[in-house]
């Protein structure tokens, strides 16, 4: 109890932080019209590869003899590349038919 | 004071119906009609209550104001006792010694078609009444002429076009006309050389015939003046265009107290399609076509010629109430406490009374 | 120092880039370059994760760049050869990976972890739990996803009997593993933290299982949250801000679209979930024997009409029924103010009774010469982007041109599947006045709207506005 | 082969205009006509390019094939070669005997009003296109005839409330005349038998009125089927009481093969307001007014009767145009090379031919 | 500690009460809970406020209730008392107060500071000069907005020649002074401060001056989100979150909302800034002679309707010019939707031929039983509450009943003026066919909407349709 | 320069929280309609009334006897409370029309 007081009052600015975050993200999509429900969904999942940065910071630390580490770091950057890459490709040609025009 | 009813000799009509008879009888005046007067309007002598029902002679000897649509014919007016009111439709425009015969016997005489064209008079005003009707039915003659169809028909058997309906003149008849041919789903352009006519064209969706250098007075009341005749015949030269194109011609176009002018010459009748129609609204005052022949339906060069201007009176009924309104909300004016008082201070009484 | 400040405002750069991506992303006009931006916030943050100096680090470079080279590679083929029509099915084995990732991540901390080789305080080791679960439900449950909509798993391979009782006993278990594996701390071994990731697999697949094929794309999205979650709890591990915020941001950005597609349809999420109802009910396409009409949503149709040069509509019967011709024309004029041709091709005997079509038109203003007759329809029906049907049946019915056996052969039809896309509106598959069937409706270019035609009217209008 | 056309006798129509005729010849055929045969559906003899103009009986002497649109007097038939193809409505339904005096001569007969109703069949169909010109017409005979306006009027001469249609019998010609009537802006309301008639006239922006308990035969081929008694009053008071209310009342409903059904009594008619119309288009077969005179136009207690079948020859040129066309895709259906074969498999052509 | 986390606890609750509770005022259906979402928010952050633990600190709880009670009941009563059509200058009042606070605050740091009673670095030294300077401007900016809007101080009053290049001297003034006291520190002196604050407040005043009355709303918003920032700095000084986080959301809001409210009058800020035009273009009267008629804006007439219970339209010859009909069967089905009651009123004269006003409504498919004579209109009129007048003139003309003098004196005419509230929809003052002058446009419960009335039925039509 | 880095690299999450506190501020507006843009302002500028906090603080700091201090903050207070309790209610009164319905 008393830790977890202590982490609130010390990460408080964080703890805003997250809050206003999650705000942000319920806010930036609460009028979306369907149609772009499929794009924006992609988009989201594109930007949920952000935790390649974590893969890449793996390999980065591990002993550079420590193939266990190794392979896996190396393993989460492709699952990682596959996600960022395949999802900025596949949300931009699935946005690409509303190039056209706008009123 | 008693006012005196009498049955159209040459029209179905009649000037009052049941419904004004009995608002005038709440005036204070005394009323006589003659018998089955308004037989052919649906009205029988037995709707109009706290009327007399006399005959054409007693209804004459007895009235201080006689009502009629159509003026009565000398002969008739002989009889009259003096200072008897007349109101009728003395076009005085037309006929220009009408007030002259009147006084000469003695006779005071309101010309219903003579209330100014103001708003303030709009509800008196039969020409308005009975000209829109005039140009409700003028389409509905053409209709039920016109060997084709008004509207377009997409169907199994065939695809007909919409038949074109060209307007000229869009006085209170022309647009009627206009709204009711579109109505009936065709396509309608009209010409009038009034400048407000355009923008009056245009609010009911048809298209307007342009042609440059219209003549305009904004003095004539809303009445149209005489174009010169390099625009009529410029004019007359677009308006065969469409016109060998239409299916329908409805001519309203009138010039207060002088023939009308001639907007569909022989030669483009000749020109124009088998079966179509032209409806002359103008024909009482020589025709806007230089074939109409007044009061007549016929077929020239397979043209269906119809030269009517009273086609309100085929449609009795609704025109016979309108015309009783209008002159309800004119006796309104000249009747107090039962009495008739012509107040010349007032423009529209003025205007309307020809004999003073 | 200075290497720090910038390390860190590129993270927070990159951050920004992906709340102003998605805020792009949510409006039609503006989707593209919000995609376009949040792709230059990942790699700003790749670029200054890979700068970023570490303390005795041996950076590895080679296996890190290996990786992106093939994963890289692999993506973009993966996202460039995808059919348009499965790009959702796409969406969900990257989701799906996304997730894998994290569950890696969380697996190599266990594994320095039990090694001794690491410390944890209880919190940390209870972070890298979360991550792993979560991490793994949103693999697995992707990749059923992935299946499911490609349709080679059918819903009724993969339904138990009493599936909800199941997946809240595999909850439990998972719980209660997790519990047990932070209370034991250290001692837990390896083995037990490799049981709680296959029971966390395991979970994930059979938490999709029961929910039908037509809301698959819900489920997507759900997990497309869970796979920000654990990204963000990855973070937390790392104390890296990037992870942290981006993560978060699509686990509520996921979130909230996840109850926006539910509301959509007209379900809760927890209808959804409990599933069952999902492969019953809205049901994505209508079948008469072996065959399958397929069926388009407001949102498909609008897209088509909206995006097309040229639509035609053809008006039948149930347009009078429904009385739509003036919501008809409302959509043809917006259309036509966004610089689509809009032209209407009527059939001689559609309708009731001759030149029906024309009367109910005229009605709405729809100017004469717009309506082309039935020659004039067919030649330009070849260079029409998209038909749309509004209540029409026998008079686009193709049997009359190729069906010998049908009574209405012989008959000259609107060729409408000679344009590019048609779009049926109709509230069935009933037949029309001749009572036969129609094969356009089976039509691999034809989507059906099921409908009363003046409602799905209105619905589009409301949604091309929008766009 | 040679296909002759001849005039009409009793009407204003051809049965082959100068458009199709031409598309005939491109099949391969010879065709005559009997002279000025066109002229009053407005099409000359110089219009049919490619066609001999003869004198009647010439035109009777070498035609394979004969059409007209009514069937040739018995009198006319006697000097018809074998085998002569007639073409035309003979209405078997209603003159049962007229198949046995055809054969009895030796001719076949196609009898257009016999093509099946089918979707297949509808661009032969000329009851179809002729019953909606008939039913377009019927509303504008009425509004011709009709002493009161059609729509609302709310004018300074006072308000006008729109007319109220009752149109009875909702086929292709109630149809069309519910339409036509809405748009000149009365207040329609219909009433057929058949329950799909109910949403084909809302669908026209019409009130239906509802009588419960109609027979339904929907194997009668979109026929309606005769109602039973109870029924039928039922039926008849709901009626009465609409027509009370009703300015304009047109009746189409037809039996196949009997006598039209009376909807319209004597004493409904003599409640109704002076100056109302009714039109019945069935008073070829009895009409469903009781007080109907076929092929008449008269006042019957002040309300006017129109009872007239045939309206559509009231709109020849375009009545012509389709009945032409649909004579067109028939006879595409029996010519092959230039001679006539027809083909007794096809239901159309089985269904048509009365003399099989 | 319990105490601290509670304290911080309730300001995070309460500033998401603040995001909260705006977001909820963008919104019609929800804006009245946001107001008192967003109260209850700063309701909690004062009681945190009261009871936070100060080290050493005397707390003179005495002074601060007498505050309390003293502009609590100041705010109360201005707020209760305020017609509403002065609602916008008691909000600029309010504002330029909230500046003033800052103002005061910065105004005592200086003191202690000049005092030599505390230190403060560069940086603190810094924000308490903005903190002034931003609520001073606010303060004079707000006060000389209401002066304005209240109209008892004129335009002609205030605007200087030149105006913008005296605003550009005094601002670098204030500017080079901020930087003297910095660089000077406590060696510049309580006097030298004193000045600064009389430069800063000359300055608001001046910045408001040249800008048209007409565009006070867009100041005051402006304003409004200087007062935001200013409290926002303030927050720095005290190392408070709440002030600081409300502040800058007030900045960032108040900012996006000038800017909306820019483009909803069609301007950019800058042109409303640089002033001048405001005054002359968007003027909000039209006058003749001596006699004002009031305008509305779509909003204002969009609200008359959509909150009324019943609406009247009053349809004439402009409905038929601008073909406006169908937009106003569409605007009327809207308002039905929401509970409206609607009818026309048809005067016989309206148009240009008799029944023109007919042909038209029947044409939009208005049905018979909503079009009602001049006698039951008339009768209708005295319970109507908003009449909207859509391109008639002469048949609404007052005159007709009780000017003698006038050329249609004694024809009956629409008493549309017994109603509630009534708009006139034309494209500008100029009189009808009778050619004469409408003294209704004049008349005190009167508006006008000037514009094509299809344009202005479209925009009306939108802006229920946002309702 | 230095300091300026430094505080930038300590208050770090401070300023994401700033930066995103703007963006949602951005974000909660920027779809109002037309008609709230009186009420939201108002609204605004209640909540900017915020800073009467930094009032309260400052009397509460103060020493009982610095008599300036005590005025300047009661000053604040005062000011502060008629911005806090007219802003809000003021609004409020703006709303109260908006009270009836919804389609
Ligand atoms: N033109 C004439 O003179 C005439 C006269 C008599 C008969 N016919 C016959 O009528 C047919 C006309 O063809 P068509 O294509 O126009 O009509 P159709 O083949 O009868 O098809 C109409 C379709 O509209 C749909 N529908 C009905 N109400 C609807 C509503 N409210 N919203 C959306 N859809 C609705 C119906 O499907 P759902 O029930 O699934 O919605 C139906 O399949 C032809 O067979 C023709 O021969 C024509
Ligand atoms: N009914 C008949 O039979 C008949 C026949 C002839 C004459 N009149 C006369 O016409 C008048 C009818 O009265 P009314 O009230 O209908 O018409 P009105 O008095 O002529 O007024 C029409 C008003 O509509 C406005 N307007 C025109 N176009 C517009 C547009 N596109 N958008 C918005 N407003 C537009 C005009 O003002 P702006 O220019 O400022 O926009 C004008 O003041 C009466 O004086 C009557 O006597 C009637
Ligand atoms: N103030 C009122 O309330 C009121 C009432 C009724 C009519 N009016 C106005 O009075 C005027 C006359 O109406 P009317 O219907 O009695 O007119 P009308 O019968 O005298 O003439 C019919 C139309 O023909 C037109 N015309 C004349 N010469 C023409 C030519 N050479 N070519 C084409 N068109 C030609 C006229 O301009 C007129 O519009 C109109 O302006 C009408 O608006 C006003
Ligand atoms: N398939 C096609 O393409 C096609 C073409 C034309 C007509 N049709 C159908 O054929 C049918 C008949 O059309 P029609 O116009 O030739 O019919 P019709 O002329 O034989 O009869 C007219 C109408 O009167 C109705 N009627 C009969 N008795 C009645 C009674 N007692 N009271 C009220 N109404 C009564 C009938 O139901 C019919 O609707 C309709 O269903 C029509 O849709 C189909």
């Amino acid at each position: 109890m008393e830790t977890a007081l202590e982490f609130f009052n010390e990460q408080l600015i964080m703890i805003y932080l997250l809050i206003f975050t999650i705000i942000l993200g319920f806010e930036v999509i609460s009028k979306v019209p369907t149609v772009l429900h499929t794009p924006l969904m992609s988009g989201a999942n594109a930007v949920s590869g952000v935790v390649i940065i974590g893969a890449i910071l793996l390999v980065r630390q591990a002993e550079p003899t420590d193939y266990v580490q190794l392979s896996l770091g190396t393993f989460g950057v492709i699952l990682g590349m596959v996600n960022v890459i395949g999802g900025f490709t596949v949300t931009d040609r699935m946005l690409e038919m509303f190039k056209k025009k706008k009123k | 004071m008693k006012i005196g009813v009498l049955a159209e000799q040459q029209d179905k009509r009649i000037a009052i119906v049941p419904a004004v008879a009995s608002k005038l009888l709440a005036l204070g005046v005394e009323m006589c009609l003659e018998k089955d007067g308004g037989i052919q309007s649906g009205f029988a002598d037995s709707d109009y209550e706290g009327v007399e029902c006399l005959d054409r002679q007693m209804v004459k000897d007895q009235s201080d104001v006689l009502i009629t649509i159509h003026p009565l014919p000398e002969e008739e007016l002989t009889g009259l006792s003096n200072d008897t009111l007349l109101i009728s439709e003395f076009k005085p425009f037309f006929h220009q010694d009408v007030a002259e015969k009147l006084k000469k016997h003695g006779l005071r005489a309101i010309s219903m078609d003579m209330i100014p064209r103001t708003t303030l008079a709009q509800s008196m005003d039969v020409l308005s009444s009975m000209a829109a009707i005039a140009g409700y039915k003028a389409v509905l003659a053409a209709a039920a002429r016109l060997p084709r169809y008004f509207p377009m028909m997409i169907t199994a058997a065939g695809s007909i076009k919409p038949s074109k309906v060209l307007v000229l003149g869009a006085g209170v008849a022309g647009l009627q006309a206009i709204a009711t041919a579109r109505r009936l789903g065709a396509q309608v352009e009209a010409f009038d050389t009034r400048s407000a006519a355009k923008e009056e064209v245009l609010s009911l969706g048809a298209k307007f015939v342009e042609v440059e250098g219209a003549k305009e007075d904004t003095g004539a009341g809303g009445y149209a003046v005489e174009q010169d005749e390099d625009f009529l015949k410029r004019q007359r030269e677009e308006v065969q265009k469409r016109a060998m194109n239409a299916d329908v011609i409805i001519t309203t176009a009138q010039v207060r107290g002088r023939k009308a002018p001639v907007l569909v010459p022989t030669d483009t009748v000749e020109k124009m399609k088998d079966g179509s129609v032209i409806v002359d609204l103008a024909a009482s005052t020589g025709g806007n076509c230089e074939v109409t022949r007044n009061g007549e339906v016929y077929q020239y060069h397979g043209v269906w010629i119809i030269g009517d201007s009273d086609l309100a009176a085929d449609m009795p009924q609704d025109a016979s109430t309108l015309y009783a309104n209008n002159l309800l909300n004119f006796l309104k004016l000249v009747i107090e406490d039962g009495d008739l008082n012509l107040d010349m201070e007032n423009e529209i009484v003025s205007s309307a009374c020809i004999t003073k | 120092m200075l290497i720090d400040t910038y390390i860190n405002l590129s993270y927070l750069v990159g951050a920004v880039a992906f709340v102003w991506g998605l805020r792009l992303l949510s409006s039609p006009d503006t989707a593209r370059k919000g995609n376009i931006l949040a792709g230059i916030g990942m790699g700003i943050a790749i670029v200054a994760t890979l700068v970023a100096p570490l303390t005795g680090a041996d950076n590895n470079y080679l296996w890190i760049f290996g990786g992106f080279v093939i994963g890289g590679f692999a993506g973009w083929i993966a996202a460039k050869k995808i059919q348009m029509t499965a790009m959702p099915q796409m969406v969900s084995v990257f989701n799906g990976l996304g997730g894998a990732c994290a569950t890696v991540l969380a697996m190599a901390e266990l594994i320095k972890y039990y090694d001794g080789m690491m410390q944890m305080s209880l919190g940390q080791l209870s972070i890298v739990l979360v991550t792993l679960l979560i991490g793994a439900v949103s693999f697995t449950g992707s990749m059923l996803a992935f299946g499911k909509l490609d349709g080679f798993i059918k819903d009724k391979h993969v339904i138990l009997p009493g599936h909800t009782i199941v997946n809240l006993v595999l909850l439990i278990a998972v719980l209660v593993l997790a519990v047990i594996l932070i209370v034991q701390g250290q001692t837990a071994g390896i083995v037990m933290a490799v049981i709680f990731l296959v029971l966390a697999l395991i979970y994930g697949f059979s938490f999709v299982a029961p929910i039908g094929g037509a809301d698959m794309p819900v489920v997507i999205s759900l997990l497309n949250s869970f796979t920000g979650l654990s990204a963000a709890a990855a973070g937390l591990i790392y104390g890296n801000q990037i992870m942290l915020v981006g993560g978060i941001l699509v686990g509520a950005a996921g979130t909230i679209l996840t109850v926006l597609m539910c509301e959509a349809m007209n379900r809760s999420l927890m209808n959804v979930i409990i599933g069952g109802f999902g492969s019953a009910g809205a049901s994505s396409s209508a079948t008469d024997g072996d065959q399958v009409a397929k069926v388009a949503t407001i949102t498909d149709a609008s897209i088509q009409m909206f995006y097309a040069n040229s639509v035609m509509f053809v008006p039948g019967y149930g347009l009078a029924v429904a009385q739509a011709q003036k919501v008809l024309k409302e959509l043809d004029d917006l259309l036509e103010n966004n610089g689509v041709d809009v032209k209407y091709a009527i059939h001689p005997v559609a309708g009731r009774m001759p030149g029906h079509m024309n009367v109910l038109l005229a009605e709405a203003d729809v100017p004469y010469p717009k309506l082309l007759d039935l020659d004039d329809a067919n030649a330009a029906l070849k260079d029409t982007d998209t038909v749309v049907i509004v209540g029409a049946n026998d008079v686009v019915n193709p049997a009359a041109l190729d069906d010998p056996g049908s009574p209405i052969y012989g008959m000259p039809v609107l060729e409408v599947w000679n344009a590019k896309n048609v779009i049926v509106l109709k509230r069935s598959m009933s037949p029309g006045y001749a009572g036969i069937q129609n094969p356009l409706f089976f039509h691999d270019k034809n989507r059906m709207l099921f409908g009363d035609a003046k409602d799905s009217i209105q619905q589009l209008v409301q949604e091309v506005k929008d766009m």
